[in-house]
């Protein structure tokens, strides 16, 4: 029972937090946002330089080793400095999902280049219908002699603007909603057939909307078991808001200082506003909000390697409710105690209280998990 | 004690929703149905069509061109307007400078004034918020130095609504900087063409521009443009202030999002079914929707004793208006965001009129997330919740 | 659109104000209490008197012509003081179902005795599985020649214990949970077969529990349609819905005058508790939850006499889940400021709060409500 | 980072588990089952067990009976414990008088004390809170005045705990009348046999007798039972109030409950099903355990923080765990009232033992209601929250 940091991980957490100290400065950040692909590419290879783009890769792939805790370290740094790059998408998601059921050969092809900061990957999943269902698969697979041709469309793909390859869900068996019959394709993005719109989203990043029209891949282009692929996309899902739930404590534990600092120094009425009692207590209930969040990121941290799958996912679940709720409340309530300021784009507040408000709604907000997780008995079953 | 409608009172709002539901544009509705921002030129023209008919100022005196009708009928025209979704009067003008200049104004301010902002030939803004001066209003530092026939002012101003649009600016400044906070205000209408203004933009967190900073410096203004007596700013503020109780609810408008969620919700897979089917969903829904009648009752019952009360004497249930009011619209948008849930992901900018690219995603998503982010100020401006609490305590319950 | 108090009503509300005034101070309320009865003949007679028994009777059965606001009127001031007396029981329920299903010899024999202090009603329908589901009743009637014969039991039934007539629901054709074939039957409470057991509520009243084994009743006991009861039993509990709400609100209102009195006088720290910021606003969410609440009891009061029974009963229940969310809401805030001699039953306070508390238990609390109205469309529904 | 337990540890709370399973009697048992209050009887008789075992005062040194367990195990034990249902120890001595004559007393007090509490030989109870004390407690007015080898003590103080039960009382006492509030405060013990003293016991509002006043009236105590030095009493008091952290979440009991609510919503019928598939409560039962995972998690940051920090360096996150650990055992015993519904109205008089008539209704039902009015103290005694947020913005967060 240990909560703390390895001595070699806080130095890890010193060195990612003082290369985005350096670089996410309030100016910069907007100036990578309004770029084309909106993230730094020079903040992209520091962190290949660092290891972290190949954190949880065998060595073979250029890997460091790491593990879940050290994902949490970098996704927490990564959210109190509002990082843009394509963390989530092309490692978390991307890498994660070839990691668990790409071939030796795939790997060997795909992870050096994503190690090395050359290959952005995108998941692309979410369709019209699905909202949050992971088995909602409409887009089409289908064998042609040794290839495949994909067909549909898929929504907010996340950096599916920047990505170089596209790791697509399709139905290759079943209906609509069946479990069975999903198959994951390694699509590169510029294959005939594909149409990417890409746009900033609502917390200042960018996703696209990809259609996908005839697209014909090799058959080396599946990853695992074309019919079977929904457990690794849950799996990695899991992972994926694992992650989440780290980046949102570190947003969270920024914004809440910056809160404080703001009630410290604000005045009005011939006195700190800080010292209104009603004002004080409402900081301390955000921050009893944002240690319970955290409490919750780590739980889904050590559960990323747990091997039940149904305790993983529903202490995930309930880290991910946690999450959405604190999250909430935190951001409602630094806007409120920031008053007019915090309504406008030029305080970091706003910016982080609208990434708290999309991670709460990437993967399923607080009260889909919710009615999932009670549905299917609760956190604690007989 | 009946809280009916009397069979006079419900032809009336018949013959208003008749009205509405015949002289609203037709692009102005589909902006309505799809939670669109209206341009300036969408309010100023449904302002005219309103002035036109008789009922752009319906609660000013029937000299100044008001209808006459009794609170009971002005809220029943003010809800009915919420309801359609149609563009909300210009505030600043029709309900803050407009009763101001009606209360205290001389005639020559009167008739100069009142007729333009009626018909919206002037755009009015606020000039009260200053940096240092949120909640603390009194603090203001903007300085009015008496120069012949003029003020000359210098400070700034900010959280200006809508200042980019704007004619003319009714203001508060400092004409005694010896006297006391509350003391020394005075009460000034600046042309937004004097030489001196200067207008900044602030993005706010949707990414819309409605909110300004207006720098003034030395800002010429003519003394016949001060409201009342030097000094007595002040108290024209606090009648301001106080003078808006009702609308404030917008019980109407957020009735009209909540059946806009209904219908966004039957269109929108869950599963197997809609999101209505979404039992969770509809209980939040519900759950709104109840406080929302309580709401409704309360805004009833202070309306109904406006009827009997004369001027200046407040229900003091008033109070909640603002507070709960508040709460409820931003509950409401927070369940739209909901029901959109990745739908409202995308960053769609809304330029006014003229954005012909195809929406990504549902037409209706792309102001979901954009509403709930911008409807966080209705918590913080015109006196924050927790100002309204504070008074609740102090005012109401002699704490 | 008027929500005052005619001249008349409002001497009316200060004739029972003061009478309730001058027999319910708090050590009178504890004698009466700790009666047998649990409440005070006295006060009834003097109930009776003023003619509040038959308030809603025709002129025929010594009725005065009030209506649903009247019923307000007093609810409320009972509310206020806390009354015990079985007002409720009596004449909302009681007369109430007589009122609208009794036959015109069954009203005669039956409402000017209520009217006369002179017989106590209870309306025994509640058991064991129904929970709060109107239509669920399992107690059996069953004819035999020209009489019938109930079995079966009924709790918590109000003032079953000095009840003179018990009007006992019970099923006279269909299954367990048919809307149809449910019977109302007047049942004398000294009548064979009928065991009751008297126990004090948990705010300080009484009920008891009904065994009713082979009990033999006239036809002339069978109230109404012997198979068609139910819509009466839920226009009489819409009745009884508003009616609570009203006693809600006076509870409230002289809870929160209370608490507010409280933060006034009571000292620490060198200050009256009141000064504290965060017990202000406290005490100003009290009071912006009693007006909601008062403004919805208005409501469900209007409601009473609407004829779309489902008009009705959605603003009605509405009501209800107000009542009950601010009654929560109110009686814990007022504990919690009262802090610990709030605790003690020596304090007005707590008592109020068990009231509060069991009137959003009585005929289905706030969450019960939400989520039948919720599913029945909302309270808007298209 | 490894928040799993070692295998050794894994051990320990399987002896634990198997150790309170064989040793809890049958009708205490029973009485957990039910949520039935347990008797004094009861809780001497447990501490006895335990005692027997070595394991009544485990957080104690070793030399006064303690186990020697760190903090893990020590949680392991107390969670063990709570989840079963058994009777508490009783915190007065074991966590508040103990552990402060260990760290104060002089050699003479421990030998005397200390092995009784742990046997439970002595019940003590808490004299802190005054009428005019409460959450301001150091403005308290008990006195006592030298007189030779006593202190006579003079004052009344109330909500005491167990009073009725009590052998003694630990007191904070004002020995220096002239100094200032914090100042001028002694800890006494003294024994409630002690001419002078009054008890009388005030019923609350769930209908039974905990609580009590104490009257002291020319109470002569020995100054052999002044703990430390004259004066020095605030400074103990803060230590007694600062030392139990984590037991006050009641982490592992919300999660008994949490279980014995569940297995009563799977017998309660509502409508075609049972209370379990009611789709709400098990939503609202849901967030209840989400919560509590997450304060379960925060609860074993401080267990294991304290295995490496000195001691009285706590945690800052341990101010979380009665505010939200309080806030949680609300939410519960309010979740189980909605389950019982129309079955917690009948009040039923829980005498102690010998209670022979049948239950009316489930004989879970009768503890319900007055459980959830009991259950409204935990939010006002021991700090209340509003203190806990005082505590939180002024010393963590600086403000």
């Amino acid at each position: 029972m240990d909560f703390d940091l390895s001595e070699e991980q806080s130095l890890f957490k010193d060195v990612i937090g003082r290369l985005l100290a350096g670089h996410y400065a309030f100016a910069q950040r907007d100036t990578y946002a309004r770029s084309e692909t909106g993230w730094s590419r020079e903040v992209w290879s520091r962190l290949a330089e660092m290891g972290l783009l190949a954190l949880s890769f065998d060595a073979a792939h250029g890997g460091s080793g790491g593990g879940p805790v050290e994902t949490m370290i970098a996704m927490e740094e990564f959210g109190r400095a509002l990082a843009l790059e394509p963390y989530l998408a092309t490692v978390v998601l991307g890498a994660g999902l070839l990691r668990h059921c790409a071939s030796a050969e795939q790997k060997s092809s795909l992870l050096p280049r994503v190690a090395s900061g050359g290959l952005i990957l995108a998941f692309a999943h979410t369709e019209r219908q699905s909202r949050y269902d992971l088995h909602d698969v409409a887009c089409r697979a289908r064998r042609d002699g040794g290839a495949w041709i994909l067909d549909g469309e898929k929504m907010v793909v996340l950096h599916g603007d920047s990505a170089d390859v596209l790791l697509v869900t399709a139905r290759t068996a079943g209906g609509r909603r069946d479990r069975g019959g999903i198959g994951l394709f390694a699509v590169d993005a510029g294959a005939d057939g594909v149409t990417r719109r890409g746009y900033a989203t609502q917390d200042g990043r960018r996703a696209a909307h990809v259609a996908l029209a005839n697209v014909r891949v090799d058959a080396v282009a599946a990853l695992g078991d074309p019919e079977g692929a929904l457990p690794v996309v849950e799996r990695v899902v899991d992972e994926a808001m694992a992650a989440l739930a780290a980046e949102a404590v570190g947003v969270m534990l920024a914004l809440h200082a910056q809160t404080v600092d703001h009630l410290r120094t604000r005045r009005q009425f011939g006195a700190a506003i800080g010292s209104f009692q009603a004002l004080q207590h409402r900081a301390a209930d955000m921050y009893v909000a944002v240690e319970q969040a955290r409490s919750m990121a780590m739980l889904a941290t050590m559960m990323v390697a747990e091997s039940d799958h149904l305790l993983r996912h529903r202490h995930i679940a309930a880290a991910k409710i946690q999450i959405g709720r604190s999250g909430r409340f935190v951001g409602q309530q630094a806007i409120q105690l920031h008053g007019g300021i915090g309504m406008t784009a030029e305080c970091k507040a706003g910016h982080a209280f609208k990434r708290l408000t999309t991670i709460d709604t990437l993967f399923g907000d607080a009260d889909h998990h919710l009615c999932r997780l009670a549905a299917s008995g609760g956190l604690e079953p007989d | 004690m009946d809280l009916r409608f009397t069979s006079d009172e419900l032809a009336f709002r018949a013959e208003v929703r008749g009205f509405i539901a015949a002289a609203l544009p037709e692009p102005l509705r589909t902006k309505a149905a799809l939670g669109r921002p209206f341009s300036k030129d969408d309010v100023v023209a449904w302002t005219r069509i309103l002035n036109a008919k008789g009922w752009a100022v319906p609660h000013w005196p029937v000299e100044r061109g008001g209808t006459g009708w009794d609170p009971v009928r002005q809220y029943i025209f003010l809800d009915a307007l919420q309801q359609s979704g149609a563009p909300q009067m210009l505030s600043f003008g029709v309900n803050m400078v407009g009763p101001v200049i009606i209360a205290f104004g001389n005639e020559a301010q009167k008739r100069r004034f009142l007729p333009r902002i009626a018909n919206l030939d002037d755009w009015w803004c606020q000039g009260f918020s200053e940096p240092g001066a949120g909640s603390d209003l009194a603090s203001l530092r903007t300085a009015a130095r008496r120069d012949g026939g003029h003020y000359v002012v210098n400070g700034q101003k900010t959280w200006t609504t809508f200042a980019q649009h704007a004619d003319w600016m009714f203001c508060l400044v400092r004409t005694d900087p010896a006297a006391k906070k509350q003391k020394g205000i005075s009460f000034l209408l600046v042309d937004m063409r004097t030489p001196g203004i200067t207008v900044r933009p602030i993005q706010t967190i949707d990414g819309g521009f409605e909110i300004n900073e207006v720098f003034l410096d030395d800002v010429r203004v003519p003394v016949e443009n001060l409201v009342g007596a030097e000094n007595e700013g002040w108290d024209y503020a606090k009648f301001l202030l106080g003078n808006e109780r009702t609308g404030i609810a917008r019980v109407g408008q957020t009735k009209e999002w909540l059946r806009r969620i209904r219908r966004i919700a039957a269109q929108e897979r869950d599963g197997e079914g809609t999101m209505l089917d979404n039992r969770r969903f509809r209980e939040r829904l519900t759950a709104i929707e109840v406080e929302l009648k309580a709401l409704e009752m309360t805004l009833l019952r202070v309306v109904a004793g406006e009827r009997k009360s004369e001027r200046g004497k407040p229900d003091p249930v008033s109070s909640i208006l603002k507070l709960k009011g508040s709460e409820l619209q931003q509950a409401t948008t927070e369940l739209l965001l909901e029901v959109a849930g990745p739908h409202a992901l995308p960053w769609q900018p809304q330029q006014e009129d003229g954005w012909n690219e195809p929406p990504i995603g549902p037409d209706w998503a792309a102001t979901v997330a954009p509403s709930y982010f911008n409807h966080r100020k209705v918590s913080i401006y015109g006196g924050s919740n927790e100002i309204q609490r504070n008074i609740i305590a102090k005012a109401i319950l002699g704490l």
